[in-house]
């Protein structure tokens, strides 16, 4: 039991000491980029148990939750020693893969609205790596459009019906529990009729299908609600006053690895690593071609400002100099940078980017890559939307024109019946 | 596709068209992505008929084209191939054909008949690893004389259909002159590697040739001699993928529209909004622009025209960039659903992909532009 | 006197004959890429008189108007005939400049809504050079919005009193008549109250400002119209239904150069001569360098590319498979392709685009043409709203909601009455 | 800029900011356009007086910074300077300073001086013409000893403000290594020759030096061991630069929100329509990212960091090119009236059009960084 916050620097060399003598080595590339996509489900479930162990791991040694109000199972610490234990995890395994959206959104959410119940019974069983979370957020129907869900919550005395489907979930399949945007009046204007609620994952209202990419991948699901219960104790937040919880929960979304709740090596970059540009234009016998330079430095370019400006915004709304909707900038600017620097890697690659074999080491798979280039820009609020809320929310400009905001829900236009199928059809 | 066609290019499109959508609907095309070949051979000999082998084939060899503008006719075909993403060896039997069907002395009668009846399948080998590889000049795969046999020593590479096809038309490289040679696939010294490719149904092989010995006569036209003949067939394919990679901008352009009209948004079409309005029209444009292209590409490599080199390259950099960008803009609009394997948008997007990096990247025709611009300058 | 329309063929040989017979022969890039911008005034109306006297040749010759009516002058020949005659010109002088926007729009729109008086007065005056005009179309207030004119034209027994302001002609002061269209009604919506009408440019009542543009050229004018006098006469189409040939001017206006009235020597690039990009490369050294020749090759493809572009869609109006309105297409594909190019000189000028001497030759000033661009986008209707005309009338995409649309005119909200300076100031 | 300034950062920007405001509004600008030097030289003195050239030249030989990041202090002035477009050696005078500020041992006391009180100005030949013309390891002027003479040879382009300094720092080879030599403008054999520029008040020559011949003492630090220097020199230039650029970036940004608020067009405010506002929103993001490269590059020079060299490429590419975007994209939101000279916006697209050309234009700064990546992956 120490007495009183310890200090940033003691509780680093702590954090070092201990990630040098208990925490396996890990090659960091393990942990680059997009995550892989190419493992089989069991492959994923092992994986997923190590994390969880990893978890229970940092929480015995006392370094889970850091800045978790210790009542909860938490250090009670601050940002900055989250940044310090982040320091200290270089070239070791820690749980990178069950943070998010775990620990950020949902734990967030948990720690800012949960009840005294609530928080006390989840908080301790995350901080374990009992319980991983998702968030059913967005639905089919819904695109950008958070806040027009149709799935329902029916209040039956103390406990709600809900029903409906929930889509773009990442792991749903090896979670635990979730938190969930459902509409609780339909004759009210949108924004005022959606209420939060927590559920178990894994129970008979609810199956889980996993959605295959154009790549292959199979990380996202789609879930169907149908007579789901959900006793009144797992609300989160007020009736019908959902959105208040979802706007915040939309922040934390955006925070992603910068949320100080998140645990991950800062040593570790999220984005395609720079150094592996010039090694495509090195496999491609280009490194000597200007232009082949020129590509790998523009790419190398992108990722330094995205980090920079990521950096600077992030001070910026804990300074509060900014508010919380600048974290709609480095957003903006990391989709676009993706796409770009994806499309970049795939130009090097060359003819090679359309076909390849497993010999073509870095070379292969550009293409695929390339194909799935919008990822970023379509994720966690499509860069359209970023580009509103700058607009609007941060330059003031005249709001668009919605159809839907002074309306009851029941009575805004919902486009054709016959929802388009995107097929090429005859 | 030019806006006027004639009587006979119209059902010769239209045919084609009906057939590719009753045989290789979408379902069979997810199909297929398990299938060796990525076709069925009977869907390709039934396609023949349609005349999809003959129309760079003059009529005296069994061929023959609509308009006499052999290759203009042929777009009509790779455009709608790019609107189906339709499976294949399109390009590469058409070049075949083209090259056997001009050879002069005639020979090889057999073999082209074969091909035009879509019986059997010839695959065009010409691109090569190297950074020149795309380029005629750039070949280095040899091919020298030993007595009464032709030698072929080299690898080549992304070589489509070639596990399905009898015969390989090789180009390669005899002292200062390129020769042309018809290479059996099951020839001794000839292994196949089979390649991935971002594309559905369209398979690539890597082929090694090692000591590969045939008789003088598998030479097709003249030892030494093709190198006018080589620049030709790549000159063909290149608008034939440029022409297959617009149908596909046209088809997806087309069902993003749909998308965005019956897409509704906080109460409001998508197509209401006009952000998205302004790229519909920069896309509307780029895809105009491509089928100009394509056709001015067409019509100066059908007339032999002296600004068909340049025409060519302009037509595949602008395709295969504006293309890219205009498929992953409808990726875009389409949201997260647009990423999925169940939609369609993909299967365009990979053959738009597909066909940007083979046969040299925009990047490299970039180059040659500016080449063909500064020889142009010094004569 | 030829009985009967002469064939093309022989058209196009005496075409050929004369000009080689009686035209002076003139270096093609006497005509290339846009208008030189550092002529005096004494120099620019000496090349203004000398181009009316090319006009006077062309007509006694018997090759001016060859798609004008025989009964005011022209030869009542097809766009055929004039190809022909374009085609017969490589090499020579002709009166380039005066073509635009005298024969197109104006000559174009005389023709089609002028009364038979006011046809046989101008038209032929046009043809034999004596006549130069310009067109009072965009206002300093009014931007993209042609049918916002606030020039008002008011009744007085058979004449109308003008007053008020235009913008961006091109050498008013050296030219002789104008179009304009004015406001004749302002209790109806925009598009209602509009007239339009012809008067001499060189009178008391208007003042002729020439405006100095960034990179110090004075091409354009703008004109102060203070209680003009114009004749009912001199009215062209109905009261009030101005729009009408509104809409017409501003399609001929689109057509430029491609126009059957405009007599242009089909050799001469309009645009940014192509061969000049590997020029550039070649002065700074760099036509060896990849990422120069990238530069060069996307030049000219764009170049190439519009041209094609603007074959296919005038061919597609001609053909009348596609409407008016798809003269955006070419016109939005310019307007960006302009920029972009000039862009890709500049940056193979390198250092030499900040700063050079005289002794730079062709590296020299292309940061002046860099400067200005977006001359491309903005000039003859900015790319925006060729965007909209694209999305809306083509693609059939919802109309962009206008607040101007179903009101009086005088009731249209105009902004703050403080208009912007656009001044740095304090 | 960074978000939080201390007390005296602010006091330092402002006290700039306003004496800029009344010394040079834009109509002295525009006037300055006909002046030789393109600024009085009283205004320079009592800018100097301000602080403008004492911030990167340590305490003890006169100068001092805020906060101990001289070049940090710096930028701020350089982002007034580009909010305002004004004019004056501000760069090249700087460069001077820290140079012989730096020197060690101590000399030329008495030039470091007048450039401190702002009575004399020094300005910084560093560019030549070739390629490489950019970087110091590609400088050529050569720089050799003669007995008790230091000769230089070789010519320098664009320098700035040439004509109004008494002195030019002139950066040379001297066999494998750099010298860097103080020679009077007045010397025998160096010649002027004024340059055009895109700027309205920044004025350029050509510097010639023919076997210019000075006593040894004019070497500035050691001879042939500069090359450290020079490069630092170039990396505080390169930062400034940026830091001007993304100042006038800020201001043509604020000038065309305005003007989207003001402007009416079809009855509705500029700022109502999706489209502008998007790239309202890009602009910002642009805006922002300019701020966070550009301080994050001063920092590490400051700091002596060991990804200071490649945070500067970074700086000087991004700023360089979307800088140049950006305020394109100003103008064209402001249509034809943002082309006329009557205007301002063009004083800042002016600025940020010539930042963008000198001392490596994006595309040098993009093959930079891709050598930076390479040596860190071969280290």
């Amino acid at each position: 039991m120490r007495n009183g916050p310890e200090d940033v620097t003691s509780f680093s060399n702590r954090a070092r000491a201990w990630a040098t003598a208990d925490l396996p080595e890990a090659d960091p590339s393990l942990y680059e980029g997009a995550f892989r996509t190419n493992l089989t489900e069991e492959q994923e479930s092992a994986e997923i148990e190590r994390e969880r162990q990893l978890q229970r791991m940092f929480y015995e040694a006392g370094f889970a939750g850091v800045c978790v109000p210790r009542e909860y199972g938490g250090l009670g610490l601050t940002p900055d020693h989250q940044r310090a234990l982040n320091g200290a995890l270089a070239g070791y395994e820690f749980p990178a893969r069950i943070q998010v959206p775990t620990f950020s959104p949902c734990l967030a959410i948990l720690l800012e609205f949960g009840t005294e119940e609530q928080k006390r019974t989840h908080v301790p069983a995350i901080l374990r790596g009992e319980e991983l979370w998702m968030q059913l957020l967005s639905e089919p129907g819904g695109g950008s459009d958070v806040a027009g869900a149709l799935t329902s919550a029916v209040r039956d005395g103390d406990q709600w019906m809900l029903n409906g489907s929930k889509i773009w979930t990442t792991g749903a399949w090896w979670s635990d529990w979730s938190l969930c945007l459902a509409r609780t009046n339909w004759d009210v204007p949108k924004h005022r009729g959606l209420t939060v609620f927590i559920l178990p994952l894994h129970q008979p209202g609810i199956e889980i299908h996993r959605i295959e990419m154009l790549n292959g991948s199979r990380e996202f699901c789609q879930e169907f609600l149908t007579d789901v219960i959900v006793p009144d104790s797992d609300r989160i937040g007020e009736v019908d006053k959902g959105w208040t919880v979802g706007v915040r929960w939309m922040f934390h979304e955006r925070l992603l690895y910068e949320s100080p709740l998140v645990t991950f090596a800062s040593s570790v970059s999220t984005t395609f690593a720079s150094a592996s540009y010039s090694a495509l234009a090195r496999a491609a016998g280009r490194l000597d071609d200007p232009s082949a330079q020129e590509l790998v430095g523009e790419a190398r370019m992108l990722d330094v400002v995205a980090g920079r400006l990521q950096q600077r915004i992030g001070r910026g709304i804990g300074a509060k100099v900014l508010s919380d909707q600048a974290a709609a900038i480095p957003r903006l600017f990391k989709g676009t940078t993706s796409a770009r620097t994806r499309t970049i890697a795939f130009e090097l690659a060359g003819t090679t980017g359309g076909s390849w074999t497993a010999a073509d080491g870095v070379l292969a798979e550009r293409g695929l890559d390339y194909l799935m280039r919008q990822t970023g820009c379509i994720g966690g609020g499509t860069t359209e939307m970023a580009r509103n809320v700058i607009s609007e929310r941060i330059l003031g400009m005249p709001r668009e024109r919605s159809l839907d905001r002074e309306v009851p829900f029941r009575d805004v236009p919902r486009g054709p019946s016959s929802s388009p199928t995107g097929r090429l059809g005859g | 596709m030019q806006f006027e066609l004639t009587e006979d290019q119209r059902s010769l499109r239209e045919t084609t068209a009906r057939y590719l959508s009753n045989t290789v609907p979408v379902d069979q095309l997810r199909k297929l992505r398990e299938h060796p070949a990525g076709y069925e051979e009977e869907y390709w000999r039934q396609g023949a008929e349609l005349g999809w082998t003959s129309l760079l084939v003059p009529e005296e060899r069994g061929g023959g084209s609509l308009s006499g503008g052999g290759l203009g006719d042929a777009t009509l075909l790779a455009h709608e191939f790019g609107r189906h993403a339709a499976p294949g060896p399109f390009v590469p039997c058409n070049i075949a054909a083209a090259a056997l069907g001009a050879e002069d002395p005639v020979g090889h009668g057999q073999p082209l008949c074969d091909l035009l009846a879509g019986s059997a399948v010839i695959s065009w080998c010409f691109s090569e690893a190297s950074p020149q590889g795309h380029r005629p000049e750039g070949l280095s795969l040899d091919v020298s004389v030993d007595g009464a046999e032709v030698v072929l020593d080299g690898v080549k590479r992304p070589v489509e259909s070639a596990a399905q096809a009898g015969h390989l038309l090789v180009s390669g490289r005899t002292g200062g002159g390129l020769t042309q040679v018809l290479v059996p696939t099951d020839a001794p010294g000839v292994t196949l590697e089979p390649m991935q490719s971002v594309d559905l149904t369209r398979r690539f092989w890597v082929v090694r040739l090692a000591n590969v010995r045939l008789p003088l006569d598998a030479v097709v036209g003249e030892l030494g001699g093709a190198g006018a003949q080589v620049e030709h067939q790549l000159r063909l394919a290149l608008v034939l993928l440029a022409a297959e990679s617009v149908g596909a901008m046209e088809r997806a352009f087309d069902m993003t529209v749909e998308w965005a009209f019956d897409r509704y948004s906080f109460g409001r079409p998508l197509a209401s909004y006009q952000e998205l309005k302004h790229r519909f029209a920069d896309m509307k444009t780029w895809l105009e622009a491509g089928h100009a292209v394509t056709d001015s590409a067409a019509a100066a490599v059908d007339a032999g025209a002296t600004d068909a080199a340049e025409l060519v390259s302009v037509a595949a950099a602008f395709v295969g960039e504006y293309g890219g960008e205009m498929l992953q803009d409808c990726v875009q609009i389409h949201g997260g659903i647009g990423l999925t394997y169940e939609h369609d948008l993909h299967l365009l997007l990979r053959r738009v992909t597909l066909n940007r990096a083979i046969l040299g990247t925009p990047s490299l025709h970039r180059r040659r532009i500016a080449e063909l611009l500064v020889e142009q300058e010094e004569r």
